[in-house]
């Protein structure tokens, strides 16, 4: 295919996949007014041209199945083909979701058994699985916090504490639950500043939220301690847990001190990332929150399940989209859990962590320079390339470039903001130590490219399907569609 | 690798941790299973819910969908990549997020559109977040009471529930205008003057009811007074009605809604996907992904992330939503949908629809006691009512194997008699006729 | 992934994807004697690994779902998904092939329709679906036509006549079934030598295989004459059909006088060729052969569907496979066939003849020499370079690898083999103009190179994975297995 | 394009052709549907095909397939791919071959092996072609007598079938040694000297019947007297039982099998794929494609078909076969199969199948009326006897919803009471059970 040819432009009117248009229908019985005057512009090919289309699109992506994508903060782990396969069984496949009870026995069966999980998993009191992804389950999480501090009458309270390393989504949920943020800075160690936090507390706190292992890398060492702090304060504690699978199967949020946790799926439990998503974001909730969490969700009767909805939770939150979330991750979500067990989910834990402390370790030796240098990796760790930008120009962006040349996913760049020319690295327990091997070699070869010839790394990549995009002119002449007949 | 590490162990690689804090409480999880033994399992519990044809639709519709679609879209460099930050390594994602862009728009005949939000149910309550920002004109702007939505006539009460839940932390209120024969009661809607005048309003077309509202003229009157217009609409149902881009004299402002018809197994609803479009000049209100084409170094042209200023990890607590991951896969399979099926087929699809629907109401309003419950036109959904509470018929007709469609009583309390169906493109005449059979067994012993 | 390097590299001895493995067995109740000392040497790798690797190594494939593929003879078309859905449909997928009639009739019933389609088609008055492949097909032919004669005890019949043009399985067939090959001539028009034809034929003539139209890529137009020839020499017509797609829905078989023709449904009815297969061939045959077709077939008695087996076909050759031929390809064959329908089957022999008589008129007015100037082209022709090969030095070999590096798969070289520096070119029904012009202009442009470089094409591909492979080493130096040990 | 070409009309373009030729006797197939409707045709008769747990084997085996197998050996780039010839442009199908052949050579401890042929029963038949040709120095080359082959024990019918249809027409002629107790009579065999020396001996383990056949005392015998060994063998098998090459003190001569249990569902029998390999001396006796790793300009190692010039489309009528077109996509599930599972899931899966089988005897040799009917180890398949009739044992069985093993008496009237019977390891306790008590029921009312 040429560059930048859409499908769009491989087609010619009239032309059409014909197998896949049903006989038209008579006349609709419709009033003229309400009609559509023209057909919309919609792509005019074979089948084989968006089949091929697509197919060759498709291999413009980097992706887990083709590449090591260390990415940092996203779990980007094998996704067991099994687990698709469960969930594309022609039973939950064609299910309706407003199907009667009757009718959805193995479903409901199927989420209260992830339930059931996901509550000894995160050791709290109570899971509802319909938020859509991590950031809604966050958003439940902050409006359950509000639902009790409202249900007390407690309604001063109009700060979410957040720490300074934390992902985007933390500080954008509080705002959107209609709180103030009030960021904590993080200490040299990685930890949280003990003193920064007690002087943040006060009685305008309903809750802190924090991710654990952080998202610097490191296992907070005082979070009892934390706990116990915003307790006294006032506030609860949300748990961000998209990085569980550093300590999935060995700690639980529940054990620290956590009221609340959300899970990603899509990253502990490997359901894919589909280029952006679909995701599943459950929520467990320690017993004060029980009374809020967010519908529906699945109760047993002896070898019945039902649905359990806002009649009979009424301080529930509510619902938070149009039916049962992201169902079908859900689905896929048990069947991985089933596959891994309780000894399998110890394990998720304990390579991950030796994965990535071998991975640091490793680069350090290399001479690559680490952000908290004297602590253990947790499943993710940072590398700074302050000095390779200092003395060659080189930015951890240029790495990351560089980085694809070699046929490696760059680790995530520029994220916890608070460190300088960062990679964030994260290798996952699915990955071998040749794999892991092979990008420590990368990147003491491209560092010495960056010694020698700078320029190669810094106009990189050179071997993909696009060099380096313009980013600035893409925003300054917007162009988000196709435009017809210009082309 | 523990040698490596310097480590004796893997236990010593969590000595940070308190290890009052290593747990040993998982043993209510079971053991793990090979796959066979899991598939097997899960296996026996799908067979549980294989029912018979399907006639409720409510949102989620059991419509054909290409083989080819899911063939491709499963492939694992759309299926197992990230989030496309790394545009040079994801323009496989990339091009195609833009090519679903011009599609949806397309089909809306709206300016511009995201990647993609959550589902049907959390894009009208992005929507209406983006219409308080956008509406900076409104009076509730500067006198900081309550920001009130109204919704015209009879929108999905799952959307609106899901709606009110997302933004009240907001001071934001959905305000119902009530319905007249099913549509909106546009004496109550105008009659919202002064301090009642709402920043926007949200309109359903087809509505809930399955029933065609007036939206030219609620989308005159809005823009008379300075209200936004969000439309929720079904994107089948765009290849025959006119598109929310084309409402009245302006059109809507938003336009959102459900991408589910679009190639997407029902799958009890999820994942499927949230559309959301809007004009050029909102632009920078939309919340999500956006893709724009540019260049690359050596001027051929590609594609990236654009406006990322607008989202949450560059713009932290000032973002305009929280959303991060969302359901880029399902907007995969939606685009290889449309290209598949283009304009003639999706109007084939359209059309036989509501061929099919109004084939159903003649034969089940053909049983004793049934009959229409609203009269004027219909796209694919019609409310019948079955002369005695509809969800204990609902269940009689599931025991017969049918999906038979949605008991409204739930919802509107006096239409407990009613019956909410479906007929979609897939739905042949012996499938009919099994309803029909089955509601006359049902009802008529 | 690095070149050359296979699944055994990328192993580490007691790697393995644990959910693939159920829990052991007891240990066996076999004699020690029968049992096996040392495990076989397996790839020892994770499930990731494994999908990576072969995702991986397909990309270095070209395929039909990727590329025009103008493979003559060989009918690349596009393989609608459909097909392979409703034949990976569960009740077919897990069907035993022992399973009793009573829990078979929809697999039957689905076989006897293909029967019946394939009767139409082909014009005949019966017809097996039990040879796997084309070459399958003519064996089961060419030993219905030898069954014939000794069912006569007409036994002096040991010759089988082909043409110079044929397909090398047709010789190699009629030797597998006992017979000598007498070759006859083709004359310069791509029509056979009529002159050779009659002096050829004889008492010892069995029969004739023939291709129509002929790999020449051109309509046999003597057809009728040749079957009544052939015939009154006491000979049968053996049918080629992997050529049908040219006149499917316009023309058959049976009507010109072929007493038995086998089908390529991997060609003309749309199965995917899987990398070299699988295929299917069946074959249909006149009243004369009726009572010597291959078994099993399917019979219907009112609504019932039953298996005919050689009990009650006493002068059936026999079966050819354990079971039922390849009855998955079957499947997909009649789910195609039913799609397209009496107009669709007329339509695919029309849009292959016009896109062939296109593409020829086009590449013959941009300057390539055409085998058979005078001839209208079928679904397929050839142009020669040997013009090319003789002024530049740059074969047919040389532009085919030159075409790859344009994104395009080569047509068929070197066949047939009259034909010097050929090309058989066959685009197919389902590509587009759009393609077949840009197709056009490669060609020029290799031209063009062959002209001003002709190095770079005679060292073509440059662009693949890897370059021009060293053959003669190949056969040489034998290494058909990974030695363990030595890489 | 018709002004291009000069032509008036489509109809034009095939003005070479005798216009009576030209048919209109295409009125007995029907006009085409849409794919929504092919699928629901389909649907409705696949449905009436899907059974409960099979116990049937006799050659093809219900095993698990891992989901990454297809969902890997379907992407078009594997499905849509014509034959390597264009190696620079097939190196994925061209590797993949090659560790194929790595691998099944491995498996069966033979040197080579080709890229397979169309099933097992074809695979037999081929093998004995090929040592007819290898087996130069047999008297009945000389004499031009019909060429033996015996058939030592058990061998599976429709494979005995299949390869005399397949090599009658080259004077070749099947002799079967006849058994004792289900196993090979060693006597009648051993007595097959002077005139009768076969060409080859064909040896299945296990055999058709389940049973484990005396493999070196054969090849041995064999080997003293000129004979070539050909092995039929069960590829699962391999992973517990002493494979081919290393029978006796030679190990077999050329080794066959299908390849069906590798990945393949049963999917009534086809498409599966034939295996064969043999010693390094006989590889130019080899039918079907080859290959090898070689180096390319710049001596990177790549991958080509080589010593085509056994095969038809160079060799013409001297080919080695008629073969062109052979089961590739089989094999590519095969080798994805096999490098997921390795050798100890394999294993795994063989131990599982032989300790499921012995399970399943013990189950119905439980029901009254019931045996064992040969004794002696076997692996994952067995034969028992019913006490009556077993055609309509099976199909009582079957009405219950079991596919309950294969009826003998159609091949062996003296087994005519008896059903071939196979577990793998997919079939549960409670499947098992479940066959019990429908044999139970069936034969004991
Ligand atoms: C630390 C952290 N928190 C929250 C999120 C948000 O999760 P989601 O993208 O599923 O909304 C992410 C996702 O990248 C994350 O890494
Ligand atoms: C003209 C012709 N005849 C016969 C065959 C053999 O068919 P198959 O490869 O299916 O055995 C072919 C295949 O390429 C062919 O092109």
């Amino acid at each position: 295919m040429n560059p930048g040819e859409t499908i769009f432009d491989i087609g010619k009117p009239g032309r059409r996949a014909s197998a896949q248009a049903p006989a038209a229908g008579d006349a609709p019985d419709l009033p003229a007014s309400c009609l559509r005057a023209n057909a919309p512009r919609l792509p005019e090919v074979s089948e084989l041209q968006a089949v091929r289309h697509y197919t060759n699109l498709s291999a413009r992506n980097f992706s887990i199945d083709n590449q090591f994508y260390p990415l940092g903060s996203c779990t980007m782990k094998y996704n067991p083909r099994g687990a698709h396969r469960a969930a594309s069984l022609p039973g939950f496949l064609n299910r309706h979701p407003l199907a009667p009870e009757s009718a959805s026995q193995g479903f409901l069966a199927c989420l209260y058994d992830l339930q059931e999980t996901l509550k000894h998993v995160t050791g709290m009191a109570a899971v509802s699985l319909t938020p859509m992804a991590g950031a809604q389950g966050e958003f439940a999480g902050v409006a359950m916090i509000r639902a009790w501090h409202d249900a007390r009458g407690d309604d001063g309270r109009e700060e979410i504490l957040v720490p300074t390393a934390a992902h985007g989504t933390n500080p954008a949920t509080a705002v959107m639950c209609g709180y103030r943020v009030r960021e904590v800075a993080v200490g040299a160690d990685g930890d949280m500043d003990m003193a920064a936090l007690k002087a943040a507390l006060g009685e305008k706190t309903a809750g802190i939220m924090l991710t654990n292992p952080s998202t610097c890398g490191v296992f907070e060492r005082r979070i009892r301690e934390i706990a116990d702090a915003v307790h006294a304060a006032g506030g609860l504690l949300y748990y961000d847990g998209a990085n569980l699978n550093a300590i999935l199967g060995n700690v639980r949020p529940g054990d620290m001190g956590f009221d609340v946790a959300h899970l990603n799926l899509h990253k502990t439990f490997a359901t894919p990332h589909g280029g952006g998503g679909p995701g599943a974001g459950p929520v467990g909730v320690g017993e004060r929150l029980v009374p809020h969490i967010p519908t529906p969700v699945v109760a047993r009767d002896g070898d019945r399940y039902r649905w359990v909805d806002n009649d009979q939770i009424p301080g529930s939150i509510g619902r938070l989209s149009a039916f049962m979330g992201n169902a079908g991750i859900l689905l896929r979500a048990l069947a991985y859990a089933r596959m891994l067990g309780r000894e399998g989910m110890r394990r998720v834990g304990e390579y991950a962590t030796l994965n990535a402390n071998y991975l640091m370790v490793r680069l350090a030796d290399a001479g690559f320079e680490l952000a908290y240098p004297e602590r253990r990796a947790s499943h993710e760790f940072i590398i700074t390339f302050r000095n390779e930008a200092k003395t060659l120009g080189v930015t951890a962006m240029d790495f990351a470039k560089r980085l694809l040349d070699y046929g490696f996913h760059a680790p995530t760049t520029y994220f916890p903001l608070l460190v300088a020319e960062c990679f964030l690295i994260e290798p996952t327990e699915t990955e071998t130590k040749e794999e892991l091997d092979a990008f420590v070699d990368a990147m003491v070869r491209i560092r010495a490219e960056a010694e020698t010839d700078p320029e190669r790394v810094k106009t990189a990549p050179h071997t993909l399907p696009v060099s380096r995009l313009d980013d600035v002119k893409a925003a300054r002449e917007l162009d988000l569609t196709y435009s017809f007949g210009e082309h | 690798m523990l040698t490596s590490i310097g480590a004796p162990s893997i236990d010593a690689l969590f000595d940070e941790i308190e290890p009052a804090l290593k747990t040993s409480h998982f043993d209510g999880i079971d053991e793990g299973v090979d796959e066979m033994t899991m598939i097997q399992e899960m296996a026996e519990r799908a067979r549980r819910d294989e029912a018979g044809p399907c006639f409720t639709g409510a949102g989620c519709y059991d419509h054909h969908i290409p083989a080819a679609v899911w063939d491709i879209a499963a492939r694992g460099e759309f299926m197992t990549a990230y989030t496309p930050y790394q545009a040079e390594a994801s323009q496989g994602t990339l091009q195609l997020i833009y090519e679903y862009q011009t599609m949806i728009t397309g089909l809306t005949a709206m300016d511009v559109s995201n990647a993609s939000v959550y589902d049907g149910g959390s894009a009208l309550g992005e929507a209406v977040l983006m219409a308080v920002r956008a509406n900076r004109a409104h009076p509730s702007n500067k006198t900081g009471g309550p920001r009130r939505i109204a919704v015209a006539g009879a929108c999905h009460p799952h959307y609106v529930d899901a709606t009110t839940n997302i933004t009240r932390n907001q001071g934001i209120e959905l305000v119902p205008t009530g319905t007249t024969d099913g549509r909106v009661d546009l004496d109550a809607l105008t009659g919202m003057t002064g301090d009642r005048m709402p920043v926007a309003v949200i309109v359903q077309q087809p509505n809930f009811l399955g029933l065609i509202e007036p939206v030219d003229e609620i989308a005159d009157w809005a823009s008379a007074n300075g209200v936004l217009v969000i439309a929720v609409v079904n994107p089948t149902s765009l290849a025959l009605l006119r598109p929310p881009g084309e409402w009245g004299a302006n059109g809507a402002d938003i336009a959102c809604g459900d991408g589910q018809p679009l190639g997407i197994p029902m799958a009890s609803g999820g994942p499927s996907f949230g559309f959301l479009c809007t004009r050029s000049s909102l632009v920078r209100q939309l919340p999500g992904r956006l893709v724009g084409r540019t260049v690359d170094r050596h001027d051929q042209p590609g594609f990236t992330l654009t406006l990322q200023a607008r989202e949450q990890h560059i713009r932290r607590g000032k973002a305009r939503s929280n959303i991060c991951t969302n359901q880029g896969l399902l907007v995969t399979a939606a685009t290889i949908y449309l290209a598949i099926v283009g304009a003639t087929g999706l109007s084939r699809v359209a059309s036989r629809c509501h061929e099919r629907t109004r084939k159903l109401v003649g034969t089940l309003t053909g049983v004793n006691g049934v009959r229409s419950h609203f009269a004027g036109p219909y796209f694919h959904e019609h409310v019948i009512d079955v002369g005695q509470p509809a969800d204990r018929v609902a269940d009689a007709v599931a025991e017969l194997g049918i999906v038979g469609g949605l008991p409204l009583g739930r919802y509107f309390p006096d239409l407990r008699n009613c019956l909410l169906v479906c007929a979609t493109e897939k739905r042949t005449d012996a499938d009919i006729a099994r309803f029909g059979d089955a509601l006359q067994q049902v009802l008529n012993g």
